[in-house]
């Protein structure tokens, strides 16, 4: 049913994933919570994950102008709606300023806000006076280290990004893969939420992000992103139908790289291998 | 190429926890280090750099602690051994030694280095300390990676890198890539290190890669085929430029078996020792490209790190047991370095500071923020949740009404909420008031405001809710004078309230005490929205807004705006006088004939004892919100005309908000499951609304409302209203 | 006369306990009694009985504990003093010695009988003992009244009484009333001993009231005038009908005054004492009738009690100390009676129990329950909400609407409510799920249904909610071969709840998962009510009922019900065949052309992932709840027909119930504020209520539905609907 | 305003309370709980009660037959509705069988329920099985009264009834009379809130009753019983009318004679005095 609906079986998903792997080997599967793992997929083949992949600018940068590259068909309605991805908008270009920090932290405290519950985050970026056991406590006080002429300090040229842990889980329900984003900042805080939502296109109607528990990671890390499945069999299936009318074969192997050039339209900025 | 040599300056690694090793690391230290702080063997990762400005870190995850090397690890990885040392306080982690801890590591290496081990085993070059506490009640976790390299004195020289490319062609630089992916798999993932053989052709040939091989070949491949072949030593560089970290091992790795492997020259071969240091950036690996289908052609390439080559000048003088000694390494090793720097540059530990994470109302926070954002998305840009949830919301009344509508509120991200009500939770409110519980029953004392104000903190803990136990003086109930001083401080109160909130709601079961709300909405300027039940019919309706103040006073004198007046002698050309504004709409009791004194006698819709179809209130309530929300995105906002959709042409209505029609008066029957809007002007006479009353309010204050309150035809008579019985 | 003189019968005391005495009571035993349980005085009160039928019981107030007499009692009221005693234990409660509680004081009774003190202060002849045990903690308190009397041997003897009116003609009967109102009044309220002094004119003339006064002028006017007056001895009697308890010691005391005043004929005289006594039952006290003002006439009297009169016999031999002892009254009392008998007759302590009264579950079940009769007084008779309450509902869907629809089911008296849903209550959802707070986003593992369920329960204890976690199968998602067995466990368990329950909502967000609900409702024959929502569009609807299988099989068959195929031969003249039926409602998927399983790409309403604004989900459960109430007072119930009430004619629709329309679908949109009732005819290829759907579940279960859950086709090839692509 | 609207202010309750009290002396003035006492009345005026009122049937045994007495007119909808007394529904007629006890206790089971709450109530009545320390424990054992062949045992034609306390408190937001009831069975023990239930005619519309706390009783007895005061002042503005109509005088000070006139007609069986 994957020409036909855009859905995928279990199987489908775990050669789809096979295939993933074996191409872009960034991504590996992984087995997950043992207690979570679920019975139509094999126990070491429950989900696919991509570590560290740098993002280093904020979708709302990229609001206005890149935009040209993805046509949105179809009405507000109940119509016929759906996307049409010619292009993938994946390009980075270089950013003059360094990540805004400021904003990191000021975006934190919104969502702590008046519940006073403000704690860490990306707050120490900012200047680090937050208190919370602030770095400069731990700085090696007593102890030096060698002058060492031959370690790079600042001004290399390097830049620190946020990074992201980004794992593909099969849904069930709605037949088909599920994207869920864990991300940490320049200085490797996890993202707040709202640092999170800075990641995702804006800019289309039809997304759906929700924050839940990963399905297969321990709850101690927090609330994962994840883009809701509930349109992707959709935009798969519209997907699949402008590569067939070029011509092209789709096949449930080729699933997730298709998949991931979808997801990609979400979450531009993230530049994960597909 | 000496003069142009410079020292070479490496990038130092970056460790990053990822939050599931935090994870793993509290249950490890719950269920089996529990106070043991021995060095525990783990693993970490790095990939090499594949983008030119960033740097790959060495990431450590929940599968740091599983054992058997590589298993599991992506193809794509190249594995690092390292030791944990997990401290029991804070105390411990700050005062562990950690000069002493670095310099156990750097000897372990200097001694595999010195032994010839490390190039046979070239992981041993590349290794890593990580030293933590979990703070595991705060969600606190410190934690300090160390990479011990060694400080040469001399420091190594390279002349600036060439790209790789510059010298390899196409075919070549292939030709590598295949070669090392061939490399066989180790019992540590991805080759770190390896050796490459080049064959150099006679002078003007391009150098062809000739084997890409362990890095244990490259002594022996160093100067063969007659100073025909080059060998180079490679690093898979996380660093996307500069030479990576790992590389610093390597070259005295290398220096050391160069002496090692011709003991009796080492005495007579120069100080300097020379190296060539691929930086291998390629991402190498896997069956390769995906297939077309999944695309429009190739992928975009990211903008890549490219491989870099270095010339690297070592002085070794000294440092391998002074002139003579082979075999042995039982020199001393040079000085340890490796302590990773903190965000301020500066050598220090870190923080992962998880409570934010973990903190359960700073989560809700974020996700209710994030549905009110989908809300955005689905209908943007028009929807203006952020303005919607930033109204600060006064509802008079906290039963069966109130509960719902403080519900909705909470549903369109609303925090300011103030309930306000006299009366205390009986055994029959929860079942239909919906921010209360049976315990609210029991004792027959708890007020009905504060419990709901509660519940909705319960519901949302960060809702800004409030509970104000206060009567609502009403018309047509005298005032004794024992009584005075507690019905002004309520009124008082009261006019407080509304100027402090945005939206009033006025949700009481008996019409006069929808009086002095009204008034005060009014008089204050105020979106008030008004819900009242029947049996199973309600009425929902929004009260105009009067002009403002200066303009009423304007219109009032003679229908041209005060500013006009002043300014009409010093202009030559008046400008034309606004257009006459529209009647604005009524007040809930715009269209009474009587003051609500009346009301026992003259029962209308809300005056009944609340017993109704229990289905009714939920409906009024959420349109209630609903209206207020619609009006709140119409260009005029309260201000806002409205008008009744012809049923025939129901799109044609002439005032939309992005969100559809703004009517005025919604009225609903359960008995034909049918709801209608209509539309009230507002009268000149009304007893509540109208500006004779707010005009008399603002004159007298409370000694008007006093004068409202005791006499039942004092309202009727000041409005004139008496004149039309 | 003594020949027709019986043994004298006196209706005993009822004590009666006032809760608010207990609560007093309490109250005193905490902050003043403490553990003493030695005597308190108390007072008593009772009233002259005024109906014909029922005794004035002795009422102890809270009140009793008021020192000073009978300060704030009423002037209708006769206060009795009484001795408290309040045991510390049950244990001490029963072990109390309640015979020598008794007969001491019976002992201090006689005393002031035989020293006359009792006819000057007769207050003192009437006392009440009230031993009690409260146990504070289980709301139970028993108690057991005394009041003490003297048995007589033999027993006093009386000639069958004499309606004091058949002696007195009205205005003696009034002289005497006004004569009782006007003796003064003494520390114990209005007097219940006194004395009627009477004139006896010649043979054949009336008794004249002469004079009312109190007990101790009674001995004076006896004998009076020569032998014309008589004097009577009174009581302000609490029986109806007999002579009330109070009367024993009346009698005693007078016949002891009788031998005290002639202690020198006492002697001499004969052993019978003779007495008439006056059971006094009047209405007396008060500024008189009421003013004619408040009603048309005099006040319909009740049926009050009668006054009678008894001519008493008593023998007094031996009673007072032998033949001659006068003026020391220092004879043994005769034996005491008087403890109270409990309501099975026999000597007992009775016991009050306000535990239920304290119970606040068994309180609130009561006020929901009177709520619930509220509303049908309002529309009496029409409305049946006890039928409403009785109705097992199965919420398919814990979500927005699942918590809402089980609120408004609460609201109508539901108690039976099951909850259907797998999933976890997750961050965003309180805001919205009015059944969920915070706290059940912690550790998000907390599972919708049973936390729905509890949180009904604990809105209303009595609910007897229950959360089942239970995934719905859906058409359309492929069943893996190890999933088959769990996939089967739950269509039965479905089936077994639909079966177990008379209505269904279907209230999941997901077109498909309706899909096995909507089957398995018309298979089962149930109400079925959907809601779905959109952005800011709702869709409320009922299903249709299918005929009944043994119906729609004689319809299939040819058209005549299965019943008359067989009765026909039989009889002549066979019955008129029934009309034909008019096509039933549709369910949800009727008006389909796919199946189910094609909702992905096919969005309508409730595919849409859960973004709506909050208001709607409000409206429409609601509505769907309203609309199952509606449709369960029609006279067909789920069978009712629908009519979409014209525009121009609301009135005049075809089909309603007591309550109003019954529509079939209601749709809505908050965009407009509008509500529309429309209507969905049965679809003979409906994948989900078509016969051919329900016959196949019926002849292949589980099989049949495996075959709609992997198959994409297999619905649209089986009914047909395949061919009209 | 009485005449006009049919409502008290709280002066003109005190004098009609003196009225009632003066002639209806079953009538007594009550302090009540001091620090529940409201400002508006004298401190020992507070409310009105007269104990003990015998209550013979249940309301339902009226149903059918005695409404003749009682119009109401108007309509169901929010018109001109209203009460038309011409005859409080008070006679109380001679009941052949005993007040139904085995109800009695049955009532009060269903309200107790499911929940198993159920204790003591009138469930004695019933045969004292319920094993709440029954009485028959409590019964006199060892002890035996002296025989007492002057004393009346059973069978002496005296009827046990329901008694009630009822009281009337003044409603400052109705500025009415509200009337509270407080109901005992046959044998002394607080009715349930079911079995209060069945005293109050349900045959007319308007009536709204609630169960709530006395407001000048403390809590310890639970919930009263009160006619909801919200139509009070429509009715009484109705009968005063139509006794003016009649000729008559209708003042404040009578006020609560035609209020207790109409109260009866919602609790008809309850046989206090007016
Ligand atoms: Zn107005
Ligand atoms: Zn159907």
């Amino acid at each position: 049913q994957f020409l036909e609906k855009g859905v995928l079986t279990p199987d489908e998903f775990v050669e789809a994933g096979d295939q993933l792997v074996l191409r872009c080997p960034t991504w590996s599967w992984q087995a997950g919570e043992p207690d979570k793992a679920r019975p139509f997929l094999p126990p070491n083949k429950q989900y696919l994950v991509t570590r560290s992949v740098p993002c280093q600018r904020r979708a709302a940068s990229l609001a206005s102008g890149a935009d040209a590259e993805m046509l949105v068909d179809g009405d507000e309605g109940e119509g016929d709606e759906g996307w049409s991805l010619t292009h993938a908008n994946h390009k980075v270009e270089r950013q003059e300023e360094a990540p805004d920090m400021l904003a990191d932290a000021v975006a934190h405290m919104d969502v702590a806000g008046p519940s006073g519950a403000a704690a860490g985050g990306g707050s120490e970026d900012a200047g680090g006076a937050d208190g919370a056991a602030g770095e400069a406590e731990l700085e090696m006080g007593g102890m030096v280290e060698a002058d060492d002429p031959s370690a790079l300090g600042g001004g290399s040229g390097i830049v620190k990004t946020r990074t992201y842990d980004v794992t593909i889980t099969y849904d069930k329900y709605y037949q088909s893969g599920r994207v869920w984003l864990y991300g940490y900042s320049e200085s490797r805080q996890p993202l707040t939420q709202a640092q999170l939502l800075e990641d995702v296109s804006a800019d289309h109607a039809l997304k759906t992000v929700t924050l839940e528990s990963h399905p297969h990671i321990a709850e101690g890390a927090g609330l994962h992103m994840s883009i809701h499945p509930c349109k992707h069999a959709s935009v798969m299936h519209k997907l699949v139908a402008e590569l067939q009318s070029a011509g092209r074969e789709a096949k449930p192997p080729q699933y997730l790289f298709l998949f991931l050039k979808f997801i990609s339209s979400v979450i531009p900025t993230i530049e994960y291998d597909y | 190429m000496a003069d142009r040599a410079d020292t070479l300056r490496f990038l130092p690694l970056s460790g990053a926890i990822d939050v599931s090793f935090l994870t793993e690391l509290g249950r490890r230290k719950l269920h089996e280090f529990k106070l043991s702080d021995a060095p525990v063997e783990i693993r970490g990762t790095f990939a090499p750099s594949n983008h030119h400005e960033v740097a790959s870190p060495l990431c450590v995850s929940a599968d740091a602690f599983d054992s058997g090397g590589a298993a599991g690890v992506p193809p794509s990885l190249c594995v690092v051994p390292g030791t944990l040392i997990n401290a029991n306080t804070l105390e411990d982690f700050k005062e562990w030694d950690k000069a002493e801890l670095l310099r156990k590591a750097a000897a372990a290496i200097w001694q595999d280095m010195c032994s010839g081990a490390a190039l046979a085993e070239p992981h041993r070059l590349c290794r890593f300390l990580l030293l933590t506490f979990a703070d595991l009640k705060t969600h606190k976790y410190y934690y300090w990676f160390a990479f011990p390299a060694f400080a040469l004195d001399p420091p190594p020289r390279a002349t600036p890198p060439a790209p790789l490319a510059s010298l390899l062609d196409a075919s070549q630089l292939d030709a590598l890539r295949r070669g090392y992916a061939a490399l066989p798999a180790s019992a540590h993932g991805r080759p770190a290190f390896f050796a490459v053989r080049l064959s150099c052709g006679s002078a003007g040939e391009p150098v062809q890669v000739a084997e890409v091989g362990p890095l244990s070949r490259w002594l022996e491949w160093r100067g063969g085929a007659g100073g025909r072949e080059q060998a180079w030593i490679a690093l898979c560089d996380p660093s996307p430029q500069h030479a990576g970290w790992p590389a610093r091992n390597l070259l005295l790795a290398a220096a050391a078996a160069l002496r090692e492997a011709s003991p009796a020259a080492a005495a007579g071969l120069p100080s300097e020792v020379r190296l060539t240091l691929l930086c291998f950036r390629e991402p190498v690996g896997g069956g390769g490209p995906p297939p077309a289908a999944a695309g429009e052609g190739p992928r975009e390439p990211k903008s890549a790190a490219a491989s870099t080559l270095y010339n690297v000048t070592m002085d070794v003088r000294g440092l391998f047991g002074g002139g003579g000694g082979g075999g042995g390494g039982t020199a001393a090793p040079p000085s340890a370095v490796g302590w990773e720097k903190n965000s301020s540059g500066r050598p220090g530990a870190r923080l992962m500071d998880l409570s934010a994470q973990m903190d359960p109302a700073a989560t809700a926070a974020a996700a209710v923020d994030l549905n009110i954002r989908l809300m955005r998305w689905r209908l943007m840009p028009a929807l203006e949740p952020e303005k919607v949830a930033a109204q600060r919301c006064l509802l008079i009344g906290a039963g069966t009404l109130g509960c719902a509508v403080a519900r909705c509120l909470l549903g369109w991200g609303v925090k300011a909420i103030t309930l306000v009500d006299s009366g205390n939770v009986s055994y029959s409110n929860p079942v239909r008031q919906s921010l209360f519980a049976h315990k609210d029953c029991i004792g027959g004392k708890t007020k009905k405001a504060p419990a709901a104000a509660e519940e909705l903190r319960r519901i949302f803990p960060g809702a800004e809710a409030r509970g104000v136990v206060m009567g609502i003086p009403m018309p047509g109930h005298p005032v004794g004078a024992a009584e005075v001083d507690g019905v002004r401080a309520d009124a008082e109160a009261l006019d407080e309230l509304v100027q402090q909130h945005d939206i009033v709601f006025l949700l009481t079961d008996t019409r006069e005490s929808r009086w002095l709300p009204t008034l005060l909405a009014a008089a204050r300027r105020k979106l008030a929205v008004t819900a009242a039940l029947g049996f199973d019919t309600f009425l929902v309706m929004r009260h105009g807004l009067p002009p403002p103040a200066e303009e009423a006073a304007a219109l009032g004198a003679g229908g041209l705006p005060a500013g006009y007046e002043q300014a009409a002698p010093a202009e030559a050309a008046a400008p034309p006088p606004p257009p006459p504004p529209r009647p604005r709409l009524g007040c809930y009791f715009c269209s009474d004939v009587v003051a609500p004194a009346n009301s026992m006698t003259r029962r209308t819709l809300d005056q009944q004892c609340t017993v109704s179809r229990p289905g009714l209130a939920m409906v009024a309530s959420a349109l209630a919100v609903e209206l207020a929300v619609t009006v709140l995105h119409h260009q005029h906002g309260a201000e806002a005309d409205a008008d009744v959709p012809a049923e025939a042409a129901r799109a044609a209505t002439c005032d939309e908000s992005p969100l559809g029609v703004v009517p005025h008066q919604i009225r609903g029957a359960l008995s034909f499951f049918r709801t209608d809007c209509m539309l009230g002007r507002a009268f000149g006479k009304c007893t509540a609304c109208s500006a004779t009353v707010t005009d008399a309010y603002a004159a007298r204050g409370f000694d008007f409302l006093l004068d409202a309150f005791n006499g039942g035809d004092y309202l009727e008579e000041l409005t004139g209203l008496a004149q039309m019985h």
